[in-house]
Protein backbone atom coordinates (compact mmCIF):
# COMPACT_ATOMS: atom_id res chain seq x y z
CA UNK A 1 0.00 0.00 0.00
CA UNK A 2 1.66 3.42 -1.16
CA UNK A 3 -0.26 7.06 0.53
CA UNK A 4 1.76 9.80 -0.69
CA UNK A 5 0.53 13.25 0.10
CA UNK A 6 2.71 15.52 -1.76
CA UNK A 7 2.78 19.16 -3.24
CA UNK A 8 4.81 18.15 -6.29
CA UNK A 9 3.01 16.71 -9.52
CA UNK A 10 3.37 13.47 -10.37
CA UNK A 11 2.90 11.43 -13.39
CA UNK A 12 -0.33 9.49 -13.53
CA UNK A 13 0.57 6.99 -16.56
CA UNK A 14 3.96 6.50 -15.13
CA UNK A 15 2.16 5.42 -11.46
CA UNK A 16 -0.38 3.21 -13.14
CA UNK A 17 2.12 1.57 -14.76
CA UNK A 18 4.14 0.91 -11.42
CA UNK A 19 1.42 -0.02 -9.87
CA UNK A 20 0.18 -2.75 -12.44
CA UNK A 21 4.06 -4.02 -13.15
CA UNK A 22 4.05 -4.47 -9.50
CA UNK A 23 0.88 -7.30 -9.51
CA UNK A 24 1.55 -9.40 -12.11
CA UNK A 25 -1.03 -11.72 -10.23
CA UNK A 26 -3.87 -9.71 -10.05
CA UNK A 27 -6.44 -9.57 -13.45
CA UNK A 28 -7.67 -6.28 -13.00
CA UNK A 29 -6.25 -2.99 -12.13
CA UNK A 30 -8.62 0.04 -11.87
CA UNK A 31 -7.89 3.98 -11.84
CA UNK A 32 -9.27 6.77 -10.96
CA UNK A 33 -7.44 10.68 -11.46
CA UNK A 34 -9.37 13.73 -10.23
CA UNK A 35 -8.01 16.76 -12.36
CA UNK A 36 -8.62 20.44 -11.93
CA UNK A 37 -11.18 20.99 -14.38
CA UNK A 38 -10.29 24.31 -17.36
CA UNK A 39 -13.38 25.81 -16.53
CA UNK A 40 -14.04 29.06 -17.41
CA UNK A 41 -11.91 31.56 -15.55
CA UNK A 42 -10.48 29.44 -13.02
CA UNK A 43 -6.80 30.36 -12.70
CA UNK A 44 -5.88 27.84 -10.16
CA UNK A 45 -7.08 25.69 -7.59
CA UNK A 46 -5.34 25.74 -3.68
CA UNK A 47 -5.40 22.77 -1.77
CA UNK A 48 -5.20 23.02 2.57
CA UNK A 49 -4.29 20.07 4.20
CA UNK A 50 -3.94 18.95 8.04
CA UNK A 51 -0.32 17.27 7.94
CA UNK A 52 -0.09 14.65 10.15
CA UNK A 53 -3.80 13.62 9.75
CA UNK A 54 -4.14 13.65 6.55
CA UNK A 55 -2.12 10.31 5.97
CA UNK A 56 -3.57 8.73 8.82
CA UNK A 57 -7.46 9.23 7.73
CA UNK A 58 -6.15 8.01 4.13
CA UNK A 59 -4.78 4.78 5.48
CA UNK A 60 -7.43 4.11 7.66
CA UNK A 61 -9.96 4.33 4.76
CA UNK A 62 -7.39 2.36 2.81
CA UNK A 63 -7.06 -0.40 5.41
CA UNK A 64 -11.31 -0.15 5.50
CA UNK A 65 -11.13 -0.94 1.59
CA UNK A 66 -8.73 -4.35 2.10
CA UNK A 67 -10.76 -5.30 4.32
CA UNK A 68 -14.22 -4.76 2.46
CA UNK A 69 -12.52 -6.26 -0.68
CA UNK A 70 -10.51 -9.18 -2.08
CA UNK A 71 -7.64 -7.06 -2.97
CA UNK A 72 -3.76 -7.10 -4.22
CA UNK A 73 -3.21 -3.49 -3.55
CA UNK A 74 -3.92 -0.10 -3.30
CA UNK A 75 -2.24 3.16 -4.23
CA UNK A 76 -3.29 6.88 -3.23
CA UNK A 77 -1.89 9.80 -4.15
CA UNK A 78 -3.25 13.74 -3.26
CA UNK A 79 -1.59 17.01 -4.07
CA UNK A 80 -1.59 20.04 -1.85
CA UNK A 81 -0.35 23.50 -2.42
CA UNK A 82 -1.49 25.56 -5.89
CA UNK A 83 -2.89 23.67 -9.10
CA UNK A 84 -3.48 24.92 -12.44
CA UNK A 85 -6.07 23.60 -14.71
CA UNK A 86 -5.38 20.57 -16.59
CA UNK A 87 -3.22 19.18 -13.00
CA UNK A 88 -3.76 15.94 -11.61
CA UNK A 89 -5.05 16.58 -8.09
CA UNK A 90 -5.28 12.55 -6.74
CA UNK A 91 -5.42 9.41 -7.57
CA UNK A 92 -6.62 6.13 -6.62
CA UNK A 93 -5.33 2.74 -7.86
CA UNK A 94 -6.46 -0.57 -7.02
CA UNK A 95 -5.55 -4.25 -8.03
CA UNK A 96 -7.64 -7.30 -7.81
CA UNK A 97 -8.15 -10.64 -8.84
CA UNK A 98 -11.25 -9.55 -10.11
CA UNK A 99 -12.99 -6.40 -11.56
CA UNK A 100 -15.81 -6.14 -9.73
CA UNK A 101 -13.75 -5.96 -6.26
CA UNK A 102 -11.10 -3.27 -7.95
CA UNK A 103 -14.13 -0.91 -9.41
CA UNK A 104 -15.75 -0.79 -5.83
CA UNK A 105 -12.88 -0.53 -3.64
CA UNK A 106 -11.85 2.59 -5.83
CA UNK A 107 -15.17 3.95 -5.79
CA UNK A 108 -14.95 3.51 -1.95
CA UNK A 109 -12.08 4.85 -1.48
CA UNK A 110 -12.92 7.86 -3.46
CA UNK A 111 -15.88 8.56 -1.70
CA UNK A 112 -14.26 8.32 1.65
CA UNK A 113 -11.12 10.61 0.39
CA UNK A 114 -13.71 13.49 -0.60
CA UNK A 115 -15.46 13.72 2.63
CA UNK A 116 -13.46 12.18 5.04
CA UNK A 117 -9.85 12.96 4.71
CA UNK A 118 -8.98 16.74 5.81
CA UNK A 119 -8.27 18.49 2.72
CA UNK A 120 -9.68 21.77 1.37
CA UNK A 121 -10.23 22.90 -1.83
CA UNK A 122 -10.03 27.09 -2.76
CA UNK A 123 -10.72 28.65 -6.36
CA UNK A 124 -8.76 31.22 -7.51
CA UNK A 125 -10.63 32.80 -9.83
CA UNK A 126 -10.13 36.13 -12.11
CA UNK A 127 -12.72 37.59 -9.78
CA UNK A 128 -11.69 36.42 -6.71
CA UNK A 129 -10.95 33.62 -4.40
CA UNK A 130 -14.24 31.22 -2.99
CA UNK A 131 -13.52 28.17 -0.90
CA UNK A 132 -15.14 25.17 -2.36
CA UNK A 133 -18.21 24.06 -0.64
CA UNK A 134 -18.67 20.51 0.13
CA UNK A 135 -21.96 18.86 -1.59
CA UNK A 136 -24.93 17.21 0.32
CA UNK A 137 -24.07 14.41 -2.64
CA UNK A 138 -20.41 13.42 -1.67
CA UNK A 139 -21.69 13.26 2.01
CA UNK A 140 -25.08 10.86 0.42
CA UNK A 141 -22.51 9.07 -1.35
CA UNK A 142 -21.16 7.42 1.75
CA UNK A 143 -24.61 5.91 2.69
CA UNK A 144 -23.86 3.43 0.01
CA UNK A 145 -20.83 1.30 1.50
CA UNK B 1 -3.93 22.04 24.47
CA UNK B 2 -2.91 22.99 20.66
CA UNK B 3 -5.68 24.36 18.77
CA UNK B 4 -5.84 24.14 15.35
CA UNK B 5 -7.80 25.90 11.98
CA UNK B 6 -8.41 25.15 8.91
CA UNK B 7 -9.58 26.79 5.03
CA UNK B 8 -12.04 29.55 6.20
CA UNK B 9 -12.04 28.59 9.69
CA UNK B 10 -8.21 29.58 9.40
CA UNK B 11 -8.80 32.68 7.43
CA UNK B 12 -12.06 34.17 9.83
CA UNK B 13 -10.24 33.29 12.96
CA UNK B 14 -6.72 34.83 11.41
CA UNK B 15 -4.09 32.53 11.97
CA UNK B 16 -3.73 28.55 11.81
CA UNK B 17 -2.74 27.55 15.43
CA UNK B 18 -2.94 28.46 18.90
CA UNK B 19 -2.12 27.44 22.04
CA UNK B 20 -4.96 27.26 24.80
CA UNK B 21 -5.36 26.84 28.05
CA UNK B 22 -8.80 25.62 28.95
CA UNK B 23 -10.77 23.83 31.56
CA UNK B 24 -13.44 22.72 28.81
CA UNK B 25 -14.96 19.39 29.24
CA UNK B 26 -16.37 19.19 26.03
CA UNK B 27 -15.39 20.16 22.28
CA UNK B 28 -18.94 22.34 22.98
CA UNK B 29 -17.76 23.84 26.23
CA UNK B 30 -14.39 25.13 24.25
CA UNK B 31 -15.91 26.52 21.50
CA UNK B 32 -18.56 28.90 24.09
CA UNK B 33 -14.99 29.82 25.63
CA UNK B 34 -13.54 30.64 22.45
CA UNK B 35 -16.76 32.59 21.32
CA UNK B 36 -16.93 34.60 23.86
CA UNK B 37 -13.35 35.84 23.79
CA UNK B 38 -13.80 37.99 20.56
CA UNK B 39 -15.84 38.80 17.43
CA UNK B 40 -13.86 36.65 15.25
CA UNK B 41 -14.49 33.67 17.29
CA UNK B 42 -17.78 34.38 17.27
CA UNK B 43 -17.90 34.55 13.42
CA UNK B 44 -16.08 31.32 12.93
CA UNK B 45 -17.72 28.78 15.25
CA UNK B 46 -21.46 30.82 14.24
CA UNK B 47 -22.89 27.99 12.71
CA UNK B 48 -21.62 24.61 14.38
CA UNK B 49 -23.30 22.91 11.55
CA UNK B 50 -21.06 23.83 9.15
CA UNK B 51 -18.02 22.86 11.43
CA UNK B 52 -15.74 19.43 11.34
CA UNK B 53 -13.86 18.91 14.72
CA UNK B 54 -11.01 16.18 15.14
CA UNK B 55 -9.46 15.13 17.95
CA UNK B 56 -6.10 14.37 18.31
CA UNK B 57 -6.14 13.73 14.67
CA UNK B 58 -9.65 11.66 14.33
CA UNK B 59 -12.94 13.20 13.26
CA UNK B 60 -15.14 13.71 16.36
CA UNK B 61 -19.06 15.31 18.19
CA UNK B 62 -19.23 18.36 19.08
CA UNK B 63 -20.40 16.98 22.52
CA UNK B 64 -16.81 14.65 23.02
CA UNK B 65 -15.02 14.79 26.16
CA UNK B 66 -11.37 16.82 26.08
CA UNK B 67 -10.06 14.42 28.55
CA UNK B 68 -6.54 14.16 27.95
CA UNK B 69 -6.81 15.48 24.45
CA UNK B 70 -3.60 17.36 23.22
CA UNK B 71 -4.68 18.67 19.84
CA UNK B 72 -8.31 20.26 18.59
CA UNK B 73 -8.81 20.94 15.25
CA UNK B 74 -12.00 23.12 13.60
CA UNK B 75 -12.37 23.13 9.77
CA UNK B 76 -15.62 23.07 7.41
CA UNK B 77 -16.33 19.68 6.11
CA UNK B 78 -13.55 18.11 3.29
CA UNK B 79 -13.86 18.66 0.08
CA UNK B 80 -10.76 16.56 -0.96
CA UNK B 81 -10.40 13.99 -4.01
CA UNK C 1 -13.71 8.02 -29.10
CA UNK C 2 -11.01 6.11 -29.77
CA UNK C 3 -11.66 2.08 -30.53
CA UNK C 4 -8.14 -0.26 -30.96
CA UNK C 5 -8.45 -3.79 -31.60
CA UNK C 6 -5.00 -4.61 -32.12
CA UNK C 7 -1.90 -7.83 -31.91
CA UNK C 8 0.51 -5.01 -30.13
CA UNK C 9 1.26 -4.32 -26.97
CA UNK C 10 0.41 -0.83 -25.63
CA UNK C 11 1.81 1.11 -22.77
CA UNK C 12 -1.50 1.37 -19.93
CA UNK C 13 0.15 4.37 -18.82
CA UNK C 14 0.97 6.37 -21.71
CA UNK C 15 -2.84 5.54 -23.26
CA UNK C 16 -3.90 7.37 -19.94
CA UNK C 17 -1.77 10.29 -19.77
CA UNK C 18 -2.99 10.97 -23.47
CA UNK C 19 -6.47 10.65 -22.96
CA UNK C 20 -6.33 12.64 -19.60
CA UNK C 21 -4.45 15.23 -21.41
CA UNK C 22 -7.03 15.29 -24.20
CA UNK C 23 -9.45 16.33 -21.23
CA UNK C 24 -8.99 19.31 -19.70
CA UNK C 25 -12.39 20.02 -19.06
CA UNK C 26 -13.29 16.99 -17.60
CA UNK C 27 -12.77 16.71 -13.46
CA UNK C 28 -12.73 12.02 -13.58
CA UNK C 29 -10.73 10.13 -15.32
CA UNK C 30 -11.47 6.29 -14.39
CA UNK C 31 -9.16 3.74 -15.99
CA UNK C 32 -9.65 -0.62 -16.40
CA UNK C 33 -7.13 -2.67 -17.24
CA UNK C 34 -7.31 -6.12 -17.41
CA UNK C 35 -3.71 -8.08 -17.36
CA UNK C 36 -2.84 -11.87 -18.07
CA UNK C 37 -2.72 -13.36 -14.28
CA UNK C 38 0.93 -14.67 -13.57
CA UNK C 39 -1.16 -17.64 -12.50
CA UNK C 40 0.82 -20.99 -11.71
CA UNK C 41 1.20 -22.67 -14.53
CA UNK C 42 0.19 -19.88 -17.39
CA UNK C 43 2.60 -19.91 -20.06
CA UNK C 44 0.45 -17.91 -22.25
CA UNK C 45 -2.28 -16.52 -23.17
CA UNK C 46 -3.82 -16.79 -26.69
CA UNK C 47 -6.92 -14.41 -27.71
CA UNK C 48 -8.92 -15.10 -31.01
CA UNK C 49 -11.78 -12.21 -31.87
CA UNK C 50 -13.72 -11.68 -34.76
CA UNK C 51 -12.37 -9.49 -36.90
CA UNK C 52 -14.74 -6.88 -38.61
CA UNK C 53 -17.78 -7.57 -35.90
CA UNK C 54 -15.28 -6.60 -32.79
CA UNK C 55 -14.63 -3.48 -33.70
CA UNK C 56 -18.32 -2.17 -34.52
CA UNK C 57 -19.41 -4.19 -31.27
CA UNK C 58 -17.55 -2.04 -29.27
CA UNK C 59 -18.62 0.86 -30.90
CA UNK C 60 -21.37 -0.05 -30.14
CA UNK C 61 -21.26 -0.66 -26.50
CA UNK C 62 -18.93 2.77 -26.70
CA UNK C 63 -22.23 4.61 -28.10
CA UNK C 64 -24.66 2.92 -25.39
CA UNK C 65 -22.38 4.36 -22.78
CA UNK C 66 -22.19 7.88 -24.04
CA UNK C 67 -25.95 7.66 -24.04
CA UNK C 68 -26.15 7.06 -20.34
CA UNK C 69 -23.90 8.88 -18.85
CA UNK C 70 -22.50 12.33 -18.89
CA UNK C 71 -19.17 11.50 -20.65
CA UNK C 72 -16.49 13.66 -22.15
CA UNK C 73 -14.92 10.50 -23.51
CA UNK C 74 -14.28 6.95 -23.97
CA UNK C 75 -11.54 4.82 -25.04
CA UNK C 76 -11.50 1.02 -25.52
CA UNK C 77 -8.49 -1.07 -26.58
CA UNK C 78 -8.40 -4.85 -26.86
CA UNK C 79 -5.16 -7.24 -27.89
CA UNK C 80 -5.61 -10.30 -29.98
CA UNK C 81 -3.16 -12.76 -30.75
CA UNK C 82 -0.42 -14.17 -28.13
CA UNK C 83 0.13 -12.76 -24.28
CA UNK C 84 2.29 -13.35 -21.97
CA UNK C 85 1.70 -13.37 -17.91
CA UNK C 86 1.81 -9.81 -16.77
CA UNK C 87 0.70 -8.07 -20.08
CA UNK C 88 -2.17 -6.11 -20.89
CA UNK C 89 -5.05 -7.20 -22.27
CA UNK C 90 -7.45 -4.40 -22.53
CA UNK C 91 -7.95 -1.14 -21.17
CA UNK C 92 -11.12 1.13 -21.37
CA UNK C 93 -10.80 4.59 -20.48
CA UNK C 94 -13.65 6.97 -19.47
CA UNK C 95 -13.70 10.86 -18.48
CA UNK C 96 -16.18 12.60 -17.21
CA UNK C 97 -17.71 15.95 -15.34
CA UNK C 98 -18.46 13.67 -12.10
CA UNK C 99 -16.71 11.00 -10.92
CA UNK C 100 -20.06 8.58 -10.64
CA UNK C 101 -20.60 8.70 -14.26
CA UNK C 102 -17.32 7.63 -14.83
CA UNK C 103 -16.88 4.85 -12.66
CA UNK C 104 -20.37 3.79 -13.81
CA UNK C 105 -19.48 4.26 -17.46
CA UNK C 106 -16.30 1.94 -17.13
CA UNK C 107 -18.05 -0.93 -15.20
CA UNK C 108 -20.70 -0.93 -17.87
CA UNK C 109 -17.75 -0.48 -20.64
CA UNK C 110 -16.25 -3.75 -18.85
CA UNK C 111 -19.15 -5.90 -18.39
CA UNK C 112 -20.54 -5.31 -22.16
CA UNK C 113 -16.83 -5.98 -23.59
CA UNK C 114 -16.78 -9.09 -21.36
CA UNK C 115 -19.78 -10.74 -22.69
CA UNK C 116 -20.74 -8.92 -25.77
CA UNK C 117 -17.16 -8.35 -27.65
CA UNK C 118 -16.18 -11.51 -29.75
CA UNK C 119 -12.94 -12.26 -28.39
CA UNK C 120 -12.44 -15.81 -26.88
CA UNK C 121 -9.55 -16.76 -24.69
CA UNK C 122 -7.56 -19.90 -24.90
CA UNK C 123 -5.10 -20.58 -21.92
CA UNK C 124 -2.31 -22.23 -22.89
CA UNK C 125 -0.32 -24.18 -19.85
CA UNK C 126 2.55 -26.74 -19.32
CA UNK C 127 0.02 -29.36 -19.89
CA UNK C 128 -1.91 -28.40 -22.76
CA UNK C 129 -4.32 -25.83 -23.11
CA UNK C 130 -8.04 -24.50 -22.79
CA UNK C 131 -10.61 -22.63 -23.72
CA UNK C 132 -11.52 -20.07 -21.14
CA UNK C 133 -15.18 -20.82 -20.33
CA UNK C 134 -17.32 -18.25 -19.77
CA UNK C 135 -18.92 -17.26 -16.22
CA UNK C 136 -22.56 -16.98 -15.45
CA UNK C 137 -21.50 -13.97 -13.06
CA UNK C 138 -20.18 -12.50 -16.30
CA UNK C 139 -23.86 -13.03 -17.93
CA UNK C 140 -25.74 -12.05 -15.18
CA UNK C 141 -24.16 -8.72 -14.78
CA UNK C 142 -25.39 -7.38 -17.26
CA UNK C 143 -28.57 -7.43 -15.72
CA UNK C 144 -27.28 -4.34 -13.19
CA UNK C 145 -27.59 -2.00 -16.38
CA UNK D 1 -23.61 -17.85 -47.57
CA UNK D 2 -20.36 -17.20 -45.91
CA UNK D 3 -20.29 -19.30 -42.62
CA UNK D 4 -17.39 -18.82 -39.86
CA UNK D 5 -16.32 -20.86 -36.84
CA UNK D 6 -14.12 -19.34 -34.06
CA UNK D 7 -12.62 -20.72 -30.89
CA UNK D 8 -13.57 -24.63 -30.11
CA UNK D 9 -16.89 -24.28 -32.62
CA UNK D 10 -13.33 -23.87 -35.16
CA UNK D 11 -11.32 -26.35 -33.57
CA UNK D 12 -13.73 -29.17 -34.06
CA UNK D 13 -14.91 -28.18 -37.44
CA UNK D 14 -11.67 -27.95 -38.51
CA UNK D 15 -12.05 -25.17 -40.56
CA UNK D 16 -11.98 -21.34 -39.78
CA UNK D 17 -15.17 -20.57 -42.72
CA UNK D 18 -16.61 -21.86 -45.97
CA UNK D 19 -19.03 -20.93 -48.29
CA UNK D 20 -22.19 -22.84 -47.76
CA UNK D 21 -24.93 -22.87 -50.41
CA UNK D 22 -28.32 -23.66 -48.41
CA UNK D 23 -32.17 -22.88 -48.58
CA UNK D 24 -32.20 -22.92 -44.64
CA UNK D 25 -34.62 -20.39 -43.74
CA UNK D 26 -33.07 -20.15 -40.04
CA UNK D 27 -30.53 -20.70 -38.20
CA UNK D 28 -31.67 -23.92 -36.61
CA UNK D 29 -32.25 -25.05 -40.07
CA UNK D 30 -28.87 -24.25 -41.16
CA UNK D 31 -27.57 -26.12 -37.95
CA UNK D 32 -29.55 -29.23 -39.00
CA UNK D 33 -28.07 -29.18 -41.87
CA UNK D 34 -24.62 -29.09 -40.97
CA UNK D 35 -25.53 -31.56 -38.62
CA UNK D 36 -26.71 -33.76 -41.21
CA UNK D 37 -23.31 -33.49 -42.96
CA UNK D 38 -20.55 -34.85 -40.87
CA UNK D 39 -19.60 -36.25 -37.41
CA UNK D 40 -17.37 -33.11 -36.87
CA UNK D 41 -20.31 -30.51 -37.46
CA UNK D 42 -22.56 -32.78 -35.43
CA UNK D 43 -20.28 -32.58 -32.53
CA UNK D 44 -19.78 -29.07 -33.06
CA UNK D 45 -23.28 -27.96 -32.36
CA UNK D 46 -24.63 -30.54 -29.84
CA UNK D 47 -25.45 -28.30 -27.29
CA UNK D 48 -26.52 -25.16 -28.84
CA UNK D 49 -27.00 -23.62 -25.76
CA UNK D 50 -23.39 -23.51 -25.62
CA UNK D 51 -23.04 -21.63 -28.89
CA UNK D 52 -23.69 -18.03 -29.97
CA UNK D 53 -24.79 -16.86 -32.99
CA UNK D 54 -24.31 -13.74 -35.13
CA UNK D 55 -25.61 -12.82 -39.03
CA UNK D 56 -24.00 -10.59 -40.72
CA UNK D 57 -21.39 -9.52 -37.62
CA UNK D 58 -25.27 -8.77 -35.38
CA UNK D 59 -25.62 -10.86 -32.69
CA UNK D 60 -28.72 -12.84 -33.40
CA UNK D 61 -31.05 -15.62 -32.28
CA UNK D 62 -31.18 -19.30 -33.27
CA UNK D 63 -34.55 -18.85 -34.61
CA UNK D 64 -33.77 -15.55 -36.61
CA UNK D 65 -34.77 -15.81 -40.28
CA UNK D 66 -31.34 -16.13 -43.13
CA UNK D 67 -33.13 -14.05 -45.87
CA UNK D 68 -30.77 -11.90 -47.38
CA UNK D 69 -27.95 -13.15 -44.97
CA UNK D 70 -24.57 -13.19 -46.47
CA UNK D 71 -22.66 -14.35 -43.25
CA UNK D 72 -23.38 -16.47 -40.34
CA UNK D 73 -20.98 -17.06 -37.77
CA UNK D 74 -21.38 -19.52 -34.72
CA UNK D 75 -19.10 -19.54 -31.79
CA UNK D 76 -19.37 -19.95 -27.85
CA UNK D 77 -19.98 -17.44 -25.48
CA UNK D 78 -17.69 -14.68 -25.83
CA UNK D 79 -14.67 -14.32 -22.83
CA UNK D 80 -13.24 -10.56 -23.68
CA UNK D 81 -11.92 -8.30 -21.54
Amino acid sequence: MKVAVQEAAFDLGAEANAFAAGHREMGAVVTFSGLVRADGGLAALEIEHYPGMTEKAIRTIAEEARDRWSLGDVLVIHRHGRLEPGEAIMMVATAAPHRRDAFEAAEFLMDYLKSRAPFWKKEIGAEGTAWVAAKDEDEAALGRW
Amino acid sequence: MEVLYFAWVRERIGLPRERVETRAATVSDLVAELTAREERYAAAFADLSALRVALDQELAEFDAPLDGVREVAFFPPMTGG
